[in-house]
């Protein structure tokens, strides 16, 4: 085996997002960037800024597995996995209890059921529309000029949630708007913003069926206010920490990890 | 006589001065903040800077667009519609169809002989067709805003998107520029998919020669080529166009206060 | 015993679909050539049609949806979509209608040549609402006269059918006649009918046959998508001659296969229960993303629309032409409510032991996917079955987007992968 | 004092959005059973003889969150059968003992079956027959009440009963002679009843018993009938489109400060458009589908061979005196869409103004119909 080291990238649609594992399924380092226009060079700037990060060689990592829209472009991955699997594998490893997954990224939502292994069991995805995904907050930030970090916890401070119906991320920008030029406030609209978002994702989680524990991943469990929607609207907790938003990265890099020891296994035998 | 027309968009607020419904005097836009009433009076002090004159000068003041009910001081309110197609039959007067392509969605009126609406309509809140869309891909090209236009129009083989998602089509971009499809096709064919939705609105109210471009839109080149090659005819597009909105609020102000003299038996 | 000559490939045996396709040309330029032989057509719909009546009147049936069907596979949609919609129809509507009603505007081209306009509107209210709707356009647009026959729901959640629904459908279908007499200036011909509905059930019969081959192990055949070449027939020609010999000529040729072991794919690693419209414009391409993993349909609801021949709740009686029509056009899939339809893919999933289900719901038809989402919860959730839910629609390519497409159907088969290996 | 009434008819009509509170005080102080039904039309009379409460289920009015319903339908149907499939589910119709459907259309067709495998309770589908000039369609649909009126005899633990029958009946033309007084008096003096109280009035009368209804009614009737308030230059509009989906109550105020003056709308007009039924002859059950079927209003989902839709719309605007029509239309509501295509030909022909609008039961953003809605009063008020 050459590498000791295993590496997962995520090419998503809005970021694009590395980890590096060791051979003790422990995280060395994550590197994160926009992934913009130019899919490629993303991939390449964010998985050797980590390798950097690292201090890592190109050639001491015995395994890449490419996931996320762009999974094709990682042109140095060894194989290629949904992101599906990986951030069920990811959350799996993150939080040994999952059973269900929920990964909000920025034009996808996805529930995941999965198994005591670790497999999954049941998907659900939202359909052919955009409708209720993280660029719908991204819109709403933005008529706002306020940064992504800052919508959730600004939503949090709300007492009186606006009842919001749209979740077109073509028409978020428009209808928070709308609801300035009405005079409400604005930890209101925003909080109304992540009420209608969440309910949408429990919908999808309830096509799957619901089993403790649940895993919030993907760019968004980054949102404290839409993490604090999430679980009124479950009424559970959700497991979500740092690198969550890493997951689907995560789930790549051990998927990487487990398929270099088959293929060791494989040379090692005579 | 002088009237003032404020339009307060969604993304830019135009303000115009006109004077006894004929002669434009004075034009001017500044981007629409948080606060409507705020930007509005902005665009309207630039212009009365602009025709040197003073608030006190204007008779009328008519606001119109997105934020028109948030500019205090406003003498009456009419719609964005209604004073886009206004706008376009005093800059062009052989117009029959009004096409106002902003920000967010477009809207194609039909105007009969005295310039009185007879049809609109407007973009299907699914699928908007703005341009928006198009900011938000030179954004994501780092093209600026005013030079997009012109690195479409370079384009030999646009490319065709049919998504009717924008934010699906933002999407479809970044794969085509992953596929290494030169950047001018793309834009092409981004700048085509509007117009595609813009005619269809259009052809809902049903065309008829002339038509007029007003709006934000009247600055892209790419987007009248496109828009003109999708109608088979000639658009009015020029830059004056733009402030179409403002212009045609004026104008329905100055009329209103002629109506309101005449009544008054004041000549 | 004699030997084989030599080993017959897929290719051998892939016959039948080039047959179908020339009945399909056959019949269009039949179609062509009706303004100029003075034959009369009429539009009629797929689901629940009594086209036996209309043969027995020499009418020649349209289906405007195997026209859209056709035009859409050929990717000659988004033209007469667009003309539609800028004439006022909504994105929302049945994407067939839109075409349908396109196809007979001024300015309309279609790849399928000439579609001559109707001369009488035979309107089977089965199944879908749309169909009402999309008749009432016609009739607006051309002052063509409708002849309805209005057939109830399957309501019953048991699938009992009241004796009255038989009755209203049995005397409507004397109705129809007395208005087919007078629309066509022809007799009506008792024994004509008898034997065109004797020519129907044969054909019936072999169909079922051919259909039940998927039962096999491997399936000699996919079930879904090359029954949609090979449901053409049944759907138009039935009560011919030409119908009974074609697919006579399919269960030999399905027999073959399966005694020289060929299928579409080159192994069959999963075995598939289908239900929903296909997507036309990328047919193939969304073959494609199944026969790439080696999976087989075995079964699958999307060629019942013509009838649900498999199940026993019709069977055509030349004794009986006028009740057993009946009763086959009460039991249209579509007009069976939704814990039937559930039953019956189920049902599907035990008889031919299949892996898995794959729900492919259409924007455009209500009428098929409104409740496939429960259907999903009830064969994922609470049976187990693997099931994968996956929307686009049937003529717009503006709903089918190639990579979401991909990524759903690739992570369904990684996740299909792992548990039939632990099975 | 004005306004008391009204109130009464607005506490009904919005508690018919998610609670039903009233429903359920009722069957308390009534000891009776209670149907919900799914729009347009039911043959409330056949429940009502038997002391069954029959309760129109008009949708939540964007009041419970779709999270259910979203788990087993998909995105692209209607609000009103996702927001009813959502009440269904998360138990606020428990209050009913039984639900109907019926064939309005494709999405309301399927519903019933999903309803039902999620449900432990009566649920039915009525057939109403299409075929109205068939000479089978009367006894087909008497047929069909016997088989539903079975069905309600079991959940009431009675039986259907012809004097009782006739009794309801007679009522239910009391009902709908007022309802039919309601719409003379809003076409007359629109400026009188706001729009949103007009339409709670019209709401009230599927939620509330019948006999209650009436005379609240005509003492309703009495009162706006004195009210005195200055008619303002806005334009007359007829509303059409929202006979199933409700359109909400904020556009309805949206429409009416744009400057129109709806002067009719089809907002539960599955309740109000039958004429009155026969109560004379010994089977009224068949008096009640005879009714049916002979009735030629047209309603979108009600298809009568021999209606001419497009000469209906020219004599309905004109009896109505109307400026111009708003198609309201809910959004996925495919009946709607193509009854719009229908009608807009006669009326562009006439140059009878019209202006096309989508909405959902939940819509909570209007700055758009509000501009859509100024310019089309602009454009007919001013030049
Ligand atoms: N710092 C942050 N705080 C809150 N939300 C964030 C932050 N960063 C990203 N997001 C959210 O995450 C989304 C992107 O998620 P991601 O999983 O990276 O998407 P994708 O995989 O599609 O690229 C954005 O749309 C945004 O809503
Ligand atoms: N200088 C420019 N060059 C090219 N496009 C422009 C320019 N200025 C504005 N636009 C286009 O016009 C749109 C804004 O139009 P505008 O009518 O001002 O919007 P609104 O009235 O909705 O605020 C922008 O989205 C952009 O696409
Ligand atoms: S425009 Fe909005 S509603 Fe339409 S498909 Fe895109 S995200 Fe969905
Ligand atoms: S709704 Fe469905 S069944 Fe009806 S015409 Fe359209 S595609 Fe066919
Ligand atoms: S709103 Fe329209 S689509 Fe929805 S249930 Fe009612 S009639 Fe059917």
């Amino acid at each position: 085996m050459t590498g000791a080291y295993f590496a997962g990238v995520d090419a998503g649609s809005t970021y694009t997002k590395a980890v590096l594992l060791d051979s003790d399924s422990k995280p060395v380092t994550t590197a994160i960037d926009m992934t913009g226009i130019n899919i490629v060079s993303a991939i390449d700037k964010v998985y050797h800024a980590m390798l950097a990060k690292a201090g890592v060689n190109e050639r001491e990592v015995g395994y890449v597995v490419g996931t996320g829209y762009g999974r094709y472009k990682v042109t140095f991955g060894n194989s290629q996995v949904t992101e599906i699997s990986c951030h069920a594998k990811g959350a799996y490893t993150l939080f040994p209890k999952t059973r269900t997954v929920l990964d909000m990224g920025g034009q996808d939502t996805k529930a995941i059921r999965i198994n005591g292994r670790g497999e999954v069991v049941d998907f659900s995805m939202n359909d052919k529309c955009a409708a209720g995904t993280g660029r719908f907050i991204e819109g709403s930030a933005r008529a706002l000029g306020l940064t992504l970090a800052e919508v959730g916890d600004i939503s949090m401070r709300s007492t009186k949630p606006i009842k919001i119906s749209a979740t077109c991320a073509v028409f978020a920008e428009m209808e928070t708007q709308e609801q300035l030029a009405w005079g409400n406030k604005l930890e209101d609209i925003l909080y109304g913003v992540h009420v209608s978002i969440a309910s949408r994702s429990i919908g999808l989680l309830r096509r799957v069926g619901i089993e403790q524990e649940v895993t919030f991943t993907g760019g968004v469990s980054l949102n404290r206010g839409m993490v604090k929607c999430v679980e009124e609207q479950l009424g559970s907790k959700v497991n979500t920490n740092p690198m969550t938003m890493f997951c689907g990265a995560m789930g790549a890099a051990e998927f990487a990890r487990e398929k270099a020891m088959v293929a060791a296994r494989e040379v090692a035998r005579p | 006589m002088i009237t003032a027309g404020v339009d307060s968009g969604t993304k830019n607020t135009k303000a115009a001065l006109l004077e006894d419904g004929k002669k434009v005097l004075a034009t001017s836009g500044v981007r629409t903040g948080f606060d409507f009433a705020k930007s509005a009076s902005e665009a309207y002090d630039q212009a009365l800077a602009h025709a040197g004159l003073g608030k006190g000068e204007v008779a009328y003041l008519t606001a119109t667009g997105f934020g028109r009910y948030r500019i205090p001081f406003r003498d009456v309110s009419v719609t964005d519609i209604t004073a886009n197609a206004k706008g376009a039959r005093l800059l062009c007067p052989k117009t029959t169809c009004v096409l106002d392509v902003g920000a967010g969605n477009a809207r194609a009126s039909r105007v009969d002989e005295g310039g009185k609406i007879v049809n609109f309509k407007s973009t299907e809140k699914c699928a908007a067709g703005g341009g928006g869309f198009l900011e938000k891909i030179a954004f994501y090209t780092s093209i600026e805003l005013k030079d997009l236009g012109d690195v479409a129009l370079r384009s030999a083989n646009p490319v065709v998107m049919s998504t009717v998602c924008s934010v699906l089509a933002e999407s479809e971009v970044i794969n085509l520029v992953t596929q290494e499809v030169p950047m001018e096709d793309i834009l092409m064919g981004a700048h085509s998919s509007v117009a595609g939705r813009v005619v269809l609105t259009l052809k809902q109210v049903g065309v008829q020669p002339e038509v007029t471009l007003t709006g934000g839109l009247v600055m892209n080149a790419a987007f009248v080529r496109a828009l003109e090659e999708k109608l088979k005819m000639g658009v009015n597009s020029s830059r004056e166009l733009y402030y179409a909105g403002a212009l045609g609020a004026a104008l329905l102000g100055y009329r209103r206060l002629m109506k309101k003299s005449s009544a008054n038996g004041v000549a | 015993m004699p030997q084989p000559a030599a080993k017959l490939t897929f290719k051998d045996l892939d016959r039948a679909k080039y047959m179908q396709g020339g009945m399909i040309k056959e019949y269009f330029d039949s179609l062509t050539n009706s303004r100029a032989n003075g034959t009369k057509v009429a539009y009629a719909f797929v689901m629940a049609n009594p086209i036996e009546l209309l043969k027995s009147f020499d009418f020649l049936p349209l289906y405007p949806e195997i026209t859209s069907l056709n035009i859409s596979y050929r990717g000659g949609a988004p033209p007469l979509i667009t003309l539609a919609e800028e004439a006022g129809y909504s994105t929302d509507a049945c994407g067939y209608v839109k075409m349908g009603v396109a196809a007979t505007m001024p300015g309309a081209s279609t790849t399928i040549g000439n579609v001559p306009g109707p001369d009488l509107l035979l309107l089977s209210y089965s199944g879908c609402q749309i169909y009402i709707h999309w008749w009432e356009q016609f009739h607006y647009q051309a002052g063509v006269p409708i002849v309805l026959l209005d057939i109830p729901y399957v309501r019953d959640f048991e699938g009992r059918v009241p004796r009255h629904d038989i009755r209203y459908v049995t005397g409507q279908l004397e109705e129809v006649i007395a208005r087919l007499e007078k629309a066509s200036g022809k007799r009506f011909d008792e024994n004509r009918l008898k034997e065109t509905v004797r020519l129907s059930a044969e054909a019936w019969d072999l169909w079922r046959q051919c259909l039940e081959m998927g039962k096999l192990r491997p399936t000699p055949f996919d079930a879904y998508f090359e029954s949609i070449y090979y449901m053409a027939p049944i759907t138009f020609a039935r009560g011919s001659q030409k119908c009974v010999d074609f697919y006579r000529f399919l269960l030999e040729e399905l027999k073959s296969r399966a005694e020289h072991g060929v299928g579409p794919t080159a192994e069959e690693r999963y075995r598939l229960v289908f239900e929903g419209v296909p997507n036309y414009p990328f047919f193939k391409k969304f073959w494609g993303l199944f026969a790439q993993h080696n999976a087989r349909s075995v079964a699958s609801t999307y060629p019942k629309v013509a009838g649900l021949v498999d199940t026993g709740a019709f069977r055509l009686n030349p004794d009986k032409p006028l009740e057993s029509l009946a009763e086959y056009m009460i039991h249209a899939y579509c007009n069976w409510n939704m814990p039937l339809r559930t039953n019956l893919i189920e049902k599907y999933v035990r008889d031919y032991k299949a892996d898995a289900v794959i729900l492919h719901s259409i924007k455009s038809c209500r009428s098929f996917s409104m409740g496939e989402g429960d259907m999903r919860e009830y064969l994922a959730v609470e049976k187990g079955i693997p099931t994968l839910l996956v929307e686009s629609d049937h003529v717009d390519p503006r709903y089918y987007s190639e990579a979401q497409m991909k990524n759903r159907v690739d992570a369904f088969f990684e996740t299909l992968d792992l548990r039939m290996g632990a099975k | 004092m004005q306004g008391s009434l009204a109130s009464r008819f607005e506490e009904a009509s919005t508690d018919s959005y998610t609670t039903f509170g009233l429903v359920s005080k009722w069957k308390q102080e009534t000891k009776g059973k209670a149907v919900g039904y799914f729009p347009v039309y039911f043959p409330e009379e056949l429940a009502d003889s038997m002391g069954i409460l029959p309760v129109s289920l008009q949708g939540a009015s964007g009041g419970v969150s779709l999270d259910m319903a979203t788990a087993h339908t998909q995105s692209f149907v209607c609000s009103i059968s996702r927001s009813v499939f959502q009440m269904a589910l998360q138990g606020n119709l428990e209050v009913f003992d039984g639900l109907i459907f019926s064939n309005i259309c494709d999405v309301a067709r399927n519903l019933s079956g999903i309803t039902k495998r999620n449900m432990a309770k009566y649920v039915d589908y009525i057939h109403f027959p299409v075929n109205n000039s068939s000479s089978h369609a009367a006894a087909y649909l008497r047929d069909e009440y016997l088989r539903i009126g079975e069905g309600l005899a079991n959940v009431a633990g009675t039986r259907l009963d012809a004097e009782k029958l006739r009794a309801s009946i007679s009522l239910h033309n009391e009902k709908r002679r007022l309802l039919r007084r309601l719409a003379a008096l809003r076409r007359e003096r629109p400026e009188i009843i706001p729009y949103a109280e007009w339409y709670s009035v019209i709401r009230a009368s599927a939620v509330m018993p019948a006999s209650e209804y009436a005379s609240a009614l005509a003492s309703y009737l009495d009162e706006a009938s004195a009210r005195t308030s200055k008619s303002m230059d806005k334009i007359r509009v007829a509303v059409i489109g929202n006979f199933c989906e409700q359109i909400p109550v904020m556009l309805m105020k949206v429409i009416e400060d744009a400057g129109c003056y709806v002067v009719n709308d089809e907002a539960l007009i599955g309740n109000r458009w039958l004429q009155d039924v026969r109560t004379e002859g010994d089977d009224p059950v068949l008096s009640l589908a005879e009714a049916y079927i002979g009735n030629r209003e047209p309603l979108t989902v009600r298809f009568h061979p021999e209606v001419d839709k497009q000469e209906h719309i020219e004599a309905f605007v004109k009896s109505l005196r109307a400026d111009g029509v708003i198609f309201c239309t809910p959004k996925f509501c495919e009946p709607a869409l193509y009854d719009y295509m229908i009608y807009k030909a006669p009326l562009e022909k006439r140059k009878t103004p019209y202006l096309h609008l989508e909405y959902e039961e939940s819509s909570s953003s209007f700055e758009h119909v509000r501009t859509m809605a100024e310019t089309f009063a602009e454009s007919i008020l001013f030049d």
